[in-house]
Formats: C-alpha cells, structure tokens, sequence
C-alpha cells in the first residue's frame, strides 16, 4: 500500500541519481559560490545523507521562502533544505526531519538602535517603526504575531536588499537568524550598523529538511542517517564551521519543536 | 442572330441605405466593344465589379456565355452560386484596374505568369512562352525581369493587361484604365487597346473618362447616371447628338473642361 | 489541492487593498510616461544634434533592457549617489522612463502621420515654428495617437506586478504574501490573474471606443 | 574585487539561459502567431473564436501571473514543467498572442487591391494568401516582430522570479554573494542592451534582404 | 519700364545626384501671368516650390520685389538668410497646392482666418469680414461652417485660394490646382482663377497640365524641360507655332492624349 509507494520514491531518486533540493541564497544557511557551487550548512549536510542513502548528487534551485513549500507541494523539488524554522503550521504542511540546524532571531540596525528595539513587540509599539523580513520567513511571521501590522512589515526579497535598505534608512530594522545576519554584517563591515541579537522574546528556533506529505518514508530514511551522523560526530564537522551549535541541535527534537506554541 | 455574352436582367445593388444600381438591364454580344461614360458615381465601376464578382448583387440575374453567374442550376432549381461555381464563371472574365494592381512583389514575368501557373495547372516552360508573346505585345518584352516598381505608370498598366490576358478570358473589362497615369503616358496604353482591339474577337467593356477615345474605340457607347442606363447608342449618335438632356450637359461640361470628343 | 471558495473570500479584503496599489502606480505611471514620452520625442527632433543623439540613445537603452532590472537599479544603486526614493515613487519613475521611451515613438509617428502638405501650407501661410506645432501639427498629431497610448497604459498596468521586486506592495505582492501565509499559490494567483482579465476585457472596449472616437481624422 | 571576476562567470551562464530562453520562446511565439493570426481572419467562426479566445486571455492575464500558473498551478493538474519549460511556455504563449495581432494587422493591411486582383485572376482563397498576400505582409510584419523579439528578451527577466537562473537572477546571486549593487546590474543592463541591439540588428538585415526590388510594398 | 517683381538669376538645385534646376534664370514683371508648362520631372513644381522657400537652393540668387530672398545684406555682406528675413519675404507669397493641404480639423472660416490672426495680428472680426468677401469671391461664402471633409474637391481647391488670397500676397504661385479633381469639377476652379485673373493686379505663376486654360490664361508661357527653359512667349506663339522640337513633340502628345490646346 502506501508504503511501498513511499520506498518508490526514494528508489526513483537512486535511478535518477540526484534530489532536487530547493535552497535560498542566504548565507550561511545557503550559499552560492563563485563557481556556481551549492554549498551552505544545509545542503551540505543533505548531500552527505542523500549519498549515505544512495542518491549521489543534489540539484539545488533557489527558491524564494514564501514558494518553497507550494512548490514541494507541486512537486518541483523533492526537499526543501533552506533554514526553514520548524513550527507548528508549518508541521502541518510538510514532512519535517529531525532538527538539523538551530539559531536564534536577530536584527539588524543603526548604530546605536537609535530606535532602542529589543524585541518585535518594541518595534509593534513604536508606529513608525519599520521592520524589513523575508517574504513568508520566520521573522515576518514572528513581527505579524508579535502585533505589527502588515504594512510596517516589508517583504524584502533577499539580505542584501535588507542590508541596504536598512543603511539607507528605508527600514529601520532587518531581522534574519543571528548566523545570517553576522554573515550580512562580515561582508558588508558597515561600522555605521549594529547587530541586536538574541532577539527578546523570541524562540530558538531550528530547521529541519521539509519533505512532501506523504514522502514520510523517504523522510524516515533520512532521519536514520542524520542520527548516525550526529552520533559519530560528522555532523558537527559540516556545521560547526559555518558557526552552528551541533548541540543545539541534538538537543531538541521535531516532537517538540512541531508541538511548541 | 448570335445569342448575347453578356445579359444583365434587372439587378439591382445598394451600399447602406444607397442604391447604387437599380433595376439595371444590358445586353452585350460576343465580340462588342462597348463603352461605359457618365458623372462621377453613376455605377460604372460597380457594374464591371459585379461583372467580375467582386460585389455580390442583392436583386435580378446576370447570364455569361449562357450560364448563370450568380446561381447554380441543380435539379432545375436555381440556388445561390457556390465558390465553385464562381471560380469556374471566373474563368471567361478579366478585368484590369484603374490603379493596375500588380503584385509588387513579383517580377513582371511572375506577374504574368502566376494565375495560368497555379489555376489552370499550365507548366512553368508553356506560361512563360505565352507571357513572352502578350509582354511583346504590350511592347514589354524587354521588362520581363524587372520589378513593377521599376515601371512608369503606362507600363505597370501595359503589364496589367497582359496578365489579364494570360487567362484568355472571352470579356475584358476595363475601368478607367489610364486615368491615374500622367498625360503623357496615356497614349501608350490606348495603343495597346486599339490594337487588342483590332485584333482579337475579345468583348470589351471599358470605362473611361476620355471621350475621344471612347468614340474611337466603341461599337456602342451606354451612358449612365444614377445607377440607371440613361442613353445608349453608337458612339457618333452619343457625343455628337446626344437626344437626353442629361447626356448632353454632361458632355457640354467635360468639353469645357478641355477635353477633346 | 482543491479550489477553496472560503479561503477566496478571506483573502479578497488583503487582495483589494493590492489593488488599489496596483491602479495608483499605473495611473501616476502613465501621467509621467505621456510627459517623458514627449520630451524624448521633441527632443529626438532637436536641431542641436548632440541633444538628440544621446536622448536618442538613452532611450534606445532603456527600451532595450528590462524594467525590472531597471526597477532594481532605482531601488537600490540610486541610494548610492544620495537618491533615496521610497518603494512607490521609485517605481513609478521606473514605469514613467520606461514607457515614456514606448509612448516617445507614439509621438513621433503620430507627428510623422500629419502630411507633409499640412508642414508646407502653414509654412505658405507664412505660420512660425510655434504657430505651426501648436495650431496646426499637434492638433492633427495627437488625436490619432490617444488609443495606442492607452494601449501602452493598459500594457503598464499588466506589469505592475514587477514592483513588487522593490517592495511594493500591489496586487502580485498581496497575493504571495498571502501565498506565503497561507501555502496556497491557486487561489490567490487565480484571482489575481482573473483581476488582469477582467479589466483587460473591459480596456478592450474602452480601447474600440478611443478608436472609434479618435482614431481617423477626416481630410 | 576580486571575486567580482569570478562571478562573471554566473553572469554569463546566466546570460546564456537568456538567449536560450528568448531563442525557444521566439519559436514558440512565431509559431502561435501565424496560427493565432491567420485563425482571426479566417472564414469559420469556430477558428476565429478559439484564436481570438487565445489572444484575448494571454495578452489580458499579465505574463506574471501565467509564469506562476505555468509554474505553481500546472503540476496540480499533472503537467509538471521543468522551470526552463515552463519559462518557454509562458513567453512564448503570452508573445506569440501579441504577435497575432501583428500578423492579423499585416495581412489586413495588404490593400483591398491585392485581394481583388487574385479574385479577377481566380486565384482561389489560399493561393492568393501563399502567393500574393503573406509575401507582402511579412515585410509589413518584420519590423514589429523585432519589437515583440526584444520584448520577450525583456521578459525573460521574469522567469527569475520562479527561480530560474537567468541573467537578472545570476545578478540578484552575485550581488548577495559579493555585496556589490552596482556592478551585477550595470553589467546585465549591458549585455541586455547588446543582445537587443544584435535582434534589431538581424531584423533590419533581414528586412533589407527581403525588400528588395520591393519599393511599391508599404512597409 | 519696372522692375521685375521676381528675378531669378542662374540657381540650381540637386536631389542627391540628380540636377533637377540647372542654371535656371527668369524674370517676371509686376501683374504678369505666367504659365509654367513642360514634362513630367521638368522641375516646375520645384521652381514653385523654391520660390515658396519650401526648399533650399543650392546655388544663384532669387530677388522678389528689390529683395534677395535667399540672402540678405548686411553691412553690405551677402549672408545666407535667417529664419526672420525668410518669414518676412514670405508675407508677400501665397501658394496654391495640387492636393489643396487645408487644415481638416478646422472649419473653412477658421482655415482662411488663422494666418492673418497669427502672423499679422489681425483682429477676429476684421479677419473673419475678409474671409467673407474672398469665400464670396469663390462663391464659396455658405460653406463658411463646414469642414473641410465635407466639401468636395473643387470647393476645396477654392478655399485653399481664399485662403491663400487672406494674407494678400503680391505674389500668387498655383501649382497644378485642378490635376486632382473630378473633370466636371475642374470648371468651378478654374473660373474662380479667371475672375482673379482679371480682378486683381497680382502677380501669377501657374504650373499647369491643362493648355486650353493656359492659353486664355496667361500673358506669357515658359517651357520647361529638364530643369531649364526650353523655349518663352505668348501663348498663341508657344502653342500654335512652337520653334523648338522638343515643345512640339510634347504639345503634339498632349493633344493626342485627348486635350484641347
Ligand atoms: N464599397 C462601397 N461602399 C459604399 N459606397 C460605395 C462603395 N463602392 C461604391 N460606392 C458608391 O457607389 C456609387 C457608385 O460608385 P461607382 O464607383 O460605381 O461610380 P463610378 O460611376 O465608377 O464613378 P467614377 O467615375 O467616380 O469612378 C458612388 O456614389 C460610390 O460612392
Ligand atoms: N524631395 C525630392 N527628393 C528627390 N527627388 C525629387 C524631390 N522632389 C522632386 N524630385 C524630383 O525632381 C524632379 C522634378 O520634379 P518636379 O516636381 O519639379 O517636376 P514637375 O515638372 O512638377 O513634374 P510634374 O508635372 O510631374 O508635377 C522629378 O524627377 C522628381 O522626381
Ligand atoms: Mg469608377
Ligand atoms: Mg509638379
């Protein structure tokens, strides 16, 4: 029944000989290098199981955040492996991995925070306060929740464009996880930003590699693996130099996570 | 007494609420040269239209050559002409134009050899011979290759003739063919004329603004006002003592015009 | 994944409110393009050959290369020399330049159409430069020219969804904003793409009228 | 700096799904408009309803919301395209309904003449159309087909919405991965604006080709 | 004996390669009527046109009424003309066009008043008094209202004249004004340039293909072909008994084309 349906698809990945994995272009999540090359923590630690399984190769597509998930739904990539947090709706639409990486939110400002933010609540308080996110990203839910209205929350389509709109005063704050914005803050060494980080209030949160509803079985293959590598190390030997805690992340699991209000 | 050609009976055709013919009847015999005068939007170059079924006629019936042009007989009952019917009627007519209608595109021997090619199935060898001879009859032979653009106005319509005579149809009509040429080149296709003319037993229905060559030319002159035959005669009756009134002022206006009769 | 109607209505209030973004850009948008399209067209006329040489290549650049690089451009290079446009004003500016380029040529054949007898009498009837454009050539010259503007205007508004690339949010961004809430791409790029239908059908009627209304002049 | 050059190798990659793009999707277009084009004129209602139903949809739903249909809506009903198809399938539809119009356009404006010289010569219906008329017309259309060429290049830069890796998108990764606004998007202007100016080029090459001898065609 | 009103001294004038004046020199005394005849392509249009400064000469000069047209002194310097010295010599020419060129989005009051408002700063009442009397002089004055697409050729023609005469020029250039009409329309035309003919002291230069009006016309006729003066003199001299070869070849076509001479 649905289970032999399930073990097809990993065994069509093996013919096929690579997973389409979808990505987003922030380091050090996700990144492009000069080559062309998909590298960031969560690819890489998809290649490895994606080999350990069989499959030999990723094929990554960069995907907006907001289309990553319709366009699994649609069958356009077989996973998403992006940074893309583990909440509840989210669980709900998709089939989570056991946590692969895990960060804290973070914002970015003027130096000083001339606006004094410490959490999104300040930012929802102050009513001409903008704060600039990626388009259906955790932070953008995060400022919404958090009492912000709609049109105070800018769609910014990558952090670059967050970067610069932020020195150019068009936002008055950027929010990405703690690593990506330290990232943004290494190439641009702007001294005229700072960098807020933890945000107040807000959660750990850590992402997993999102499959298909109904790919669970493949899911299920990649979460033995995943475990196998964290336990023998080689997990923390991927992440750990773009800056992730390994600990972090063994220290929680998609139950939790997928369960957390 | 030779049946008529030609046998218009009663047809009448309107644009809008404007009746251009009305109740119009004429006969023509096989060989006739016939000449078409009279004021500006009288209905002569809608009666050679009809003739060469370029405007459909709303009442009366049209014989060629013994056959119905605008309805089939079939089982003795007289229905609407199909494109069949009309292809195979178009067969015994040609008309040249007052603005020559060349293709511009094509070169003079393609001009005249397209229709006889691609209707009647002729080979390229024979339809080019015969177009050789109706080129040197039209004083053109030396044209062949040249694009109608490269032509004065009296050789584009010297051109036109001769494709129109390619198809030997039994009835040419002719409407006003050298009034848009320059004065000095008119002559060169009423040479032309004359000689067809002369020399063949073609019927002929010409519509002209040049007096004097109507009289030359025509066996009968039908003069027209209003959609209806007004007077007809042969040319000396006509021009030079015409019995209507409306004959007459017309012919007294177009000599005070400068106009020779 | 099945049409859901409830989730159409409950997005239609967020969706409307793209809108009204989407009308408001394409109108200042065409204002600026009728204005700009002309003074690249007088421009290109000019008797100072260096000014209608480079304008003439300006514009041949600008329509050469997409708007949406372009639009990006405005955005985010622009702020570099010290021009900081908020989101809608850089995109208006960015339709503007860009069809002024399109309805330029409009105007020019719209000025090449009059006839050159009509350049000759006002010149027999001894009219001056001013004279001549203003009660003879421009008067024959832009009541043709009206309907393939608005057929410009109209083109403008089907690509207003690229302002959504600066942060604009008009009807393409609503609508994945709520495809990013929600995870639902069929309802909310149906709606938007009937919303395109619908006033482009009727653009066609507006357009046979202008035609009809303007479109020949009787000489 | 230095990466700067490294990059440009992603530019041109990117650049050359651009031309690919443009090269696929002008097929498709030249191909719908010729049957979309010759459909509008023909005798049978049925023909001229289904073309004009085409034309109407794709030039009224803007080309972003087909690319995301073509994309995100399709695969539900089981056609699922790869991006570079999908792209193809959406410029090449939404063009191909523009350049419709423009063949409608061309063989109507082939004078009443023409028609009435293959009835005297009883051409029948299509060989009039395969001799007389669309040899004509195409020297009508040539030149607005090179517009519609650098529109959909232009278009192009939309498929970088839907993650496909063109030159707009290469630069969007360049400059997030190098930090510099200006240079991606200056230099992709650039090559955009070359690989228009080399479609206007070929066109007008063409065109100078066909037409001549041909100076009694209106073009 | 006066001075010449027009005195062309030895201009030329070439499109690209092609010499279409070549040395050209004439005189004309004040109240002359002057018929300009010859060839297709013999440059009588372009003389007219020269002297309407519709275009440039390439070489000469041009003296209208004691002054250069195309030059003007200063400081006893011969400079090329300036658009203000052009416009000034323009008040005292008026050009009659073969395709009339009124202003179809004007009214035929508004097109015969617009210049005398415009560039002599006449009043609305005064000009619109004017226009009466010269579309009464054309027989003309019921169709003040109407515009000039509802008129027919021939009452076109006679506004352009009106229109022409408003700005009253000393100078009136008529270029082939009735080659455009209906034949029975030409009489109106050319009865309206009797009357002026005989009424006024103007000076007229007609170019014309209609040698009957030609002849009663003018005082003198000049022959042209290929750009220069082939033979000069009264009508009767120049039609009945024409010295060179070439004015008799093209009279005799002309005649056998159906013309009264
Ligand atoms: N397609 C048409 N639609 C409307 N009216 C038409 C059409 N064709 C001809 N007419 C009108 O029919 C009348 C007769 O036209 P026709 O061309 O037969 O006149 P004609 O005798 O040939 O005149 P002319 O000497 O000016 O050529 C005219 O008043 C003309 O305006
Ligand atoms: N703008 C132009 N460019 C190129 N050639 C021109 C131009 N205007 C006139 N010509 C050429 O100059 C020659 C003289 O023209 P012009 O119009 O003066 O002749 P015309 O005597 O008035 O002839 P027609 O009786 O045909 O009106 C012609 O051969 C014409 O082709
Ligand atoms: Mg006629
Ligand atoms: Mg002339």
């Amino acid at each position: 029944g649905a289970r032999s349906a399930d073990d097809a698809k990993l065994e069509q990945l093996k013919q096929q000989g690579f997973a389409r994995v979808a990505i987003a272009n922030e380091p050090p999540y996700t990144a492009v290098a000069a080559d062309g090359k998909v590298s960031g923590a969560a690819p890489d630690v998809a290649r490895e199981i994606f080999k350990r399984l069989g499959v030999n190769d990723i094929v990554a597509s960069i995907s907006e955040y907001g289309a990553m998930i319709p366009g699994l739904q649609a069958g356009r990539f077989d996973v998403v492996t992006a940074g893309l947090f583990m909440k509840p709706e989210r669980c709900a639409a998709v089939a989570y991995s056991e946590p692969v990486l895990c960060d804290a939110e973070a914002m970015l400002v003027k130096k000083g925070n001339p606006k004094g933010f410490k959490s999104y609540e300040d930012i929802a308080k102050d009513s001409s306060a903008t704060v600039g996110a990626p388009g259906g990203g955790t932070e953008e839910k995060l400022a919404l929740t958090a009492g912000v209205p709609r049109d105070r929350v800018i769609v910014v389509p990558d952090g670059q464009s967050g970067l610069k709109m932020v020195q150019d005063g068009r936002i008055d704050a950027y929010s990405l996880p703690v690593l990506s914005i330290n990232d943004l803050m290494k190439k641009a060494n702007d001294p005229n930003l700072e960098v807020i980080a933890p945000v107040q209030g807000a959660p750990v949160y850590c992402d997993g590699a999102a499959f298909k509803k109904g790919d669970e079985a493949l899911r299920d293959a990649y979460d033995v693996e995943l475990a196998k590598m964290k336990k023998s190390g080689e997990f923390a030997k991927i992440i750990e130099p773009y800056g992730f805690s390994a600990k972090a992340a063994m220290s929680t699991t998609r139950e939790k996570l997928c369960a957390a209000k | 007494m030779p049946a008529p050609i030609i046998k218009v009976d009663a047809i009448s055709k309107s644009f809008g609420a404007f009746k251009v013919l009305d109740g119009l009847s004429m006969q023509v015999m096989p060989g006739e040269k016939l000449a078409l005068i009279g004021p500006s939007g009288s209905g002569k170059t809608t009666i050679l239209r009809i003739l060469m079924t370029l405007e459909k006629i709303d009442g009366g019936h049209i014989q060629i050559d013994g056959e119905q042009l605008y309805h089939m007989e079939r089982n003795g009952q007289l229905l609407p002409a199909d494109e069949r019917h009309l292809a195979r009627m178009r067969q015994k007519i040609g008309m040249v134009f007052q603005l020559f209608n060349l293709f511009p595109h094509k070169c003079v021997m393609d001009n005249v050899t397209l229709a006889p090619m691609l209707t009647k199935g002729v080979a390229r060898a024979a339809a080019e011979k015969r177009a050789m001879e109706l080129l040197d009859m039209v004083g053109l032979a030396d044209k062949a290759k040249a694009m109608p653009a490269q032509l004065s106005g009296g050789q584009k319509q010297r051109v036109a003739i001769a494709r129109a005579l390619a198809l030997s149809p039994k009835i040419m009509l002719f409407d006003e063919v050298t009034s848009a040429l320059d004065p000095e080149l008119v002559e060169e296709v009423l040479n032309v004329m004359r000689k067809l003319a002369a020399e063949t037993d073609m019927t002929m229905l010409l519509v002209t603004h040049e007096m004097g060559f109507a009289h030359d030319f025509a066996d009968r002159v039908l003069f027209f006002d209003r959609g209806r035959i007004v007077e007809e005669g042969k040319p000396d009756e006509i021009f030079r003592h015409p019995k209507q009134e409306r004959t007459q002022s017309f012919l007294k206006k177009i000599i005070a015009a400068g106009h020779r009769v | 994944m099945e049409w859901d109607w409830n989730f159409v209505w409950e997005i239609m209030p967020t969706l409307i409110q793209g809108v009204k973004i989407t009308i408001l850009a394409t109108v200042l948008g065409s204002v600026l393009a009728a204005i700009v399209g002309l003074g690249i067209a007088l421009a290109r006329r000019s008797e100072n050959r260096i000014v209608a040489r480079s304008v003439g290549w300006f514009a041949e650049f600008i329509r050469g290369t997409p708007l949406l690089v372009q639009l990006y451009f405005i955005f985010y290079v622009l702020p570099d020399i010290g021009i900081l446009l908020p989101p809608l004003v850089a995109g208006v500016i960015g339709l503007g330049l860009h069809y002024g380029t399109y309805t330029a040529e409009v105007y020019r054949a719209g000025i090449d159409n009059v006839p050159r007898g009509q350049w000759e009498a006002a010149k027999a009837c001894n009219l001056g430069g001013r004279h001549t454009w203003t009660h003879i050539i421009l008067p024959q010259a832009i009541p043709p020219m009206i309907p393939a503007l608005a057929n410009y205007f109209i083109a403008m508004f089907k690509e207003t969804p690229l302002l959504s690339a600066i942060t604009v949010l008009e009807l393409m961004n609503q609508a994945k904003s709520v495809a990013n809430t929600y995870y639902r791409y069929i309802e909310p790029m149906t709606l938007v793409g009937a919303f395109f239908l619908v006033i482009s059908l009727c653009s066609v009627v507006l357009l046979r009228w202008l035609e009809h209304r303007y479109g020949r002049i009787e000489r | 700096m230095t990466q700067w050059s490294g990059y440009l190798g992603l530019i041109l990659q990117g650049a050359l799904v651009t031309i690919e793009l443009t090269l696929m999707g002008s097929v498709l277009a030249l191909i719908m408009a010729f049957l979309a084009g010759m459909g509008r004129v023909s005798r049978f209602f049925i023909i001229r309803a289904l073309a004009t139903t085409y034309i109407e949809f794709f030039r009224g739903t803007s080309i972003f919301v087909q690319l995301f249909w073509a994309y995100f809506v399709l695969p539900f009903a089981g056609l699922s395209l790869t991006p570079l198809q999908a792209g193809v399938l959406a410029l090449g539809l939404n063009v191909g309904a523009y350049a419709a119009e423009v063949v409608r356009g061309a063989i109507l404006s082939v004078g009443r003449e023409q028609y009435e010289a293959c009835t005297a010569l009883n051409l029948g219906r299509w060989q009039g159309m395969r001799h007389v008329i669309l040899p004509q017309a195409l020297l009508v259309m040539l030149p607005t087909f090179g517009n519609n060429a650098i529109e959909l290049l232009k278009a192009t830069s939309v498929v970088s919405l839907i993650s496909l890796a063109d030159l707009t998108f290469q630069a969007q990764v360049v400059r997030s991965q190098t930090g510099s606004t200006l240079m991606p998007f200056l230099s992709v202007l650039v090559i955009y604006f070359a690989l228009a100016l080399i479609i206007s080029w070929g066109i007008r090459t063409l065109e100078r080709r066909m037409a001549r001898g041909l100076d009694g065609v209106r073009v």
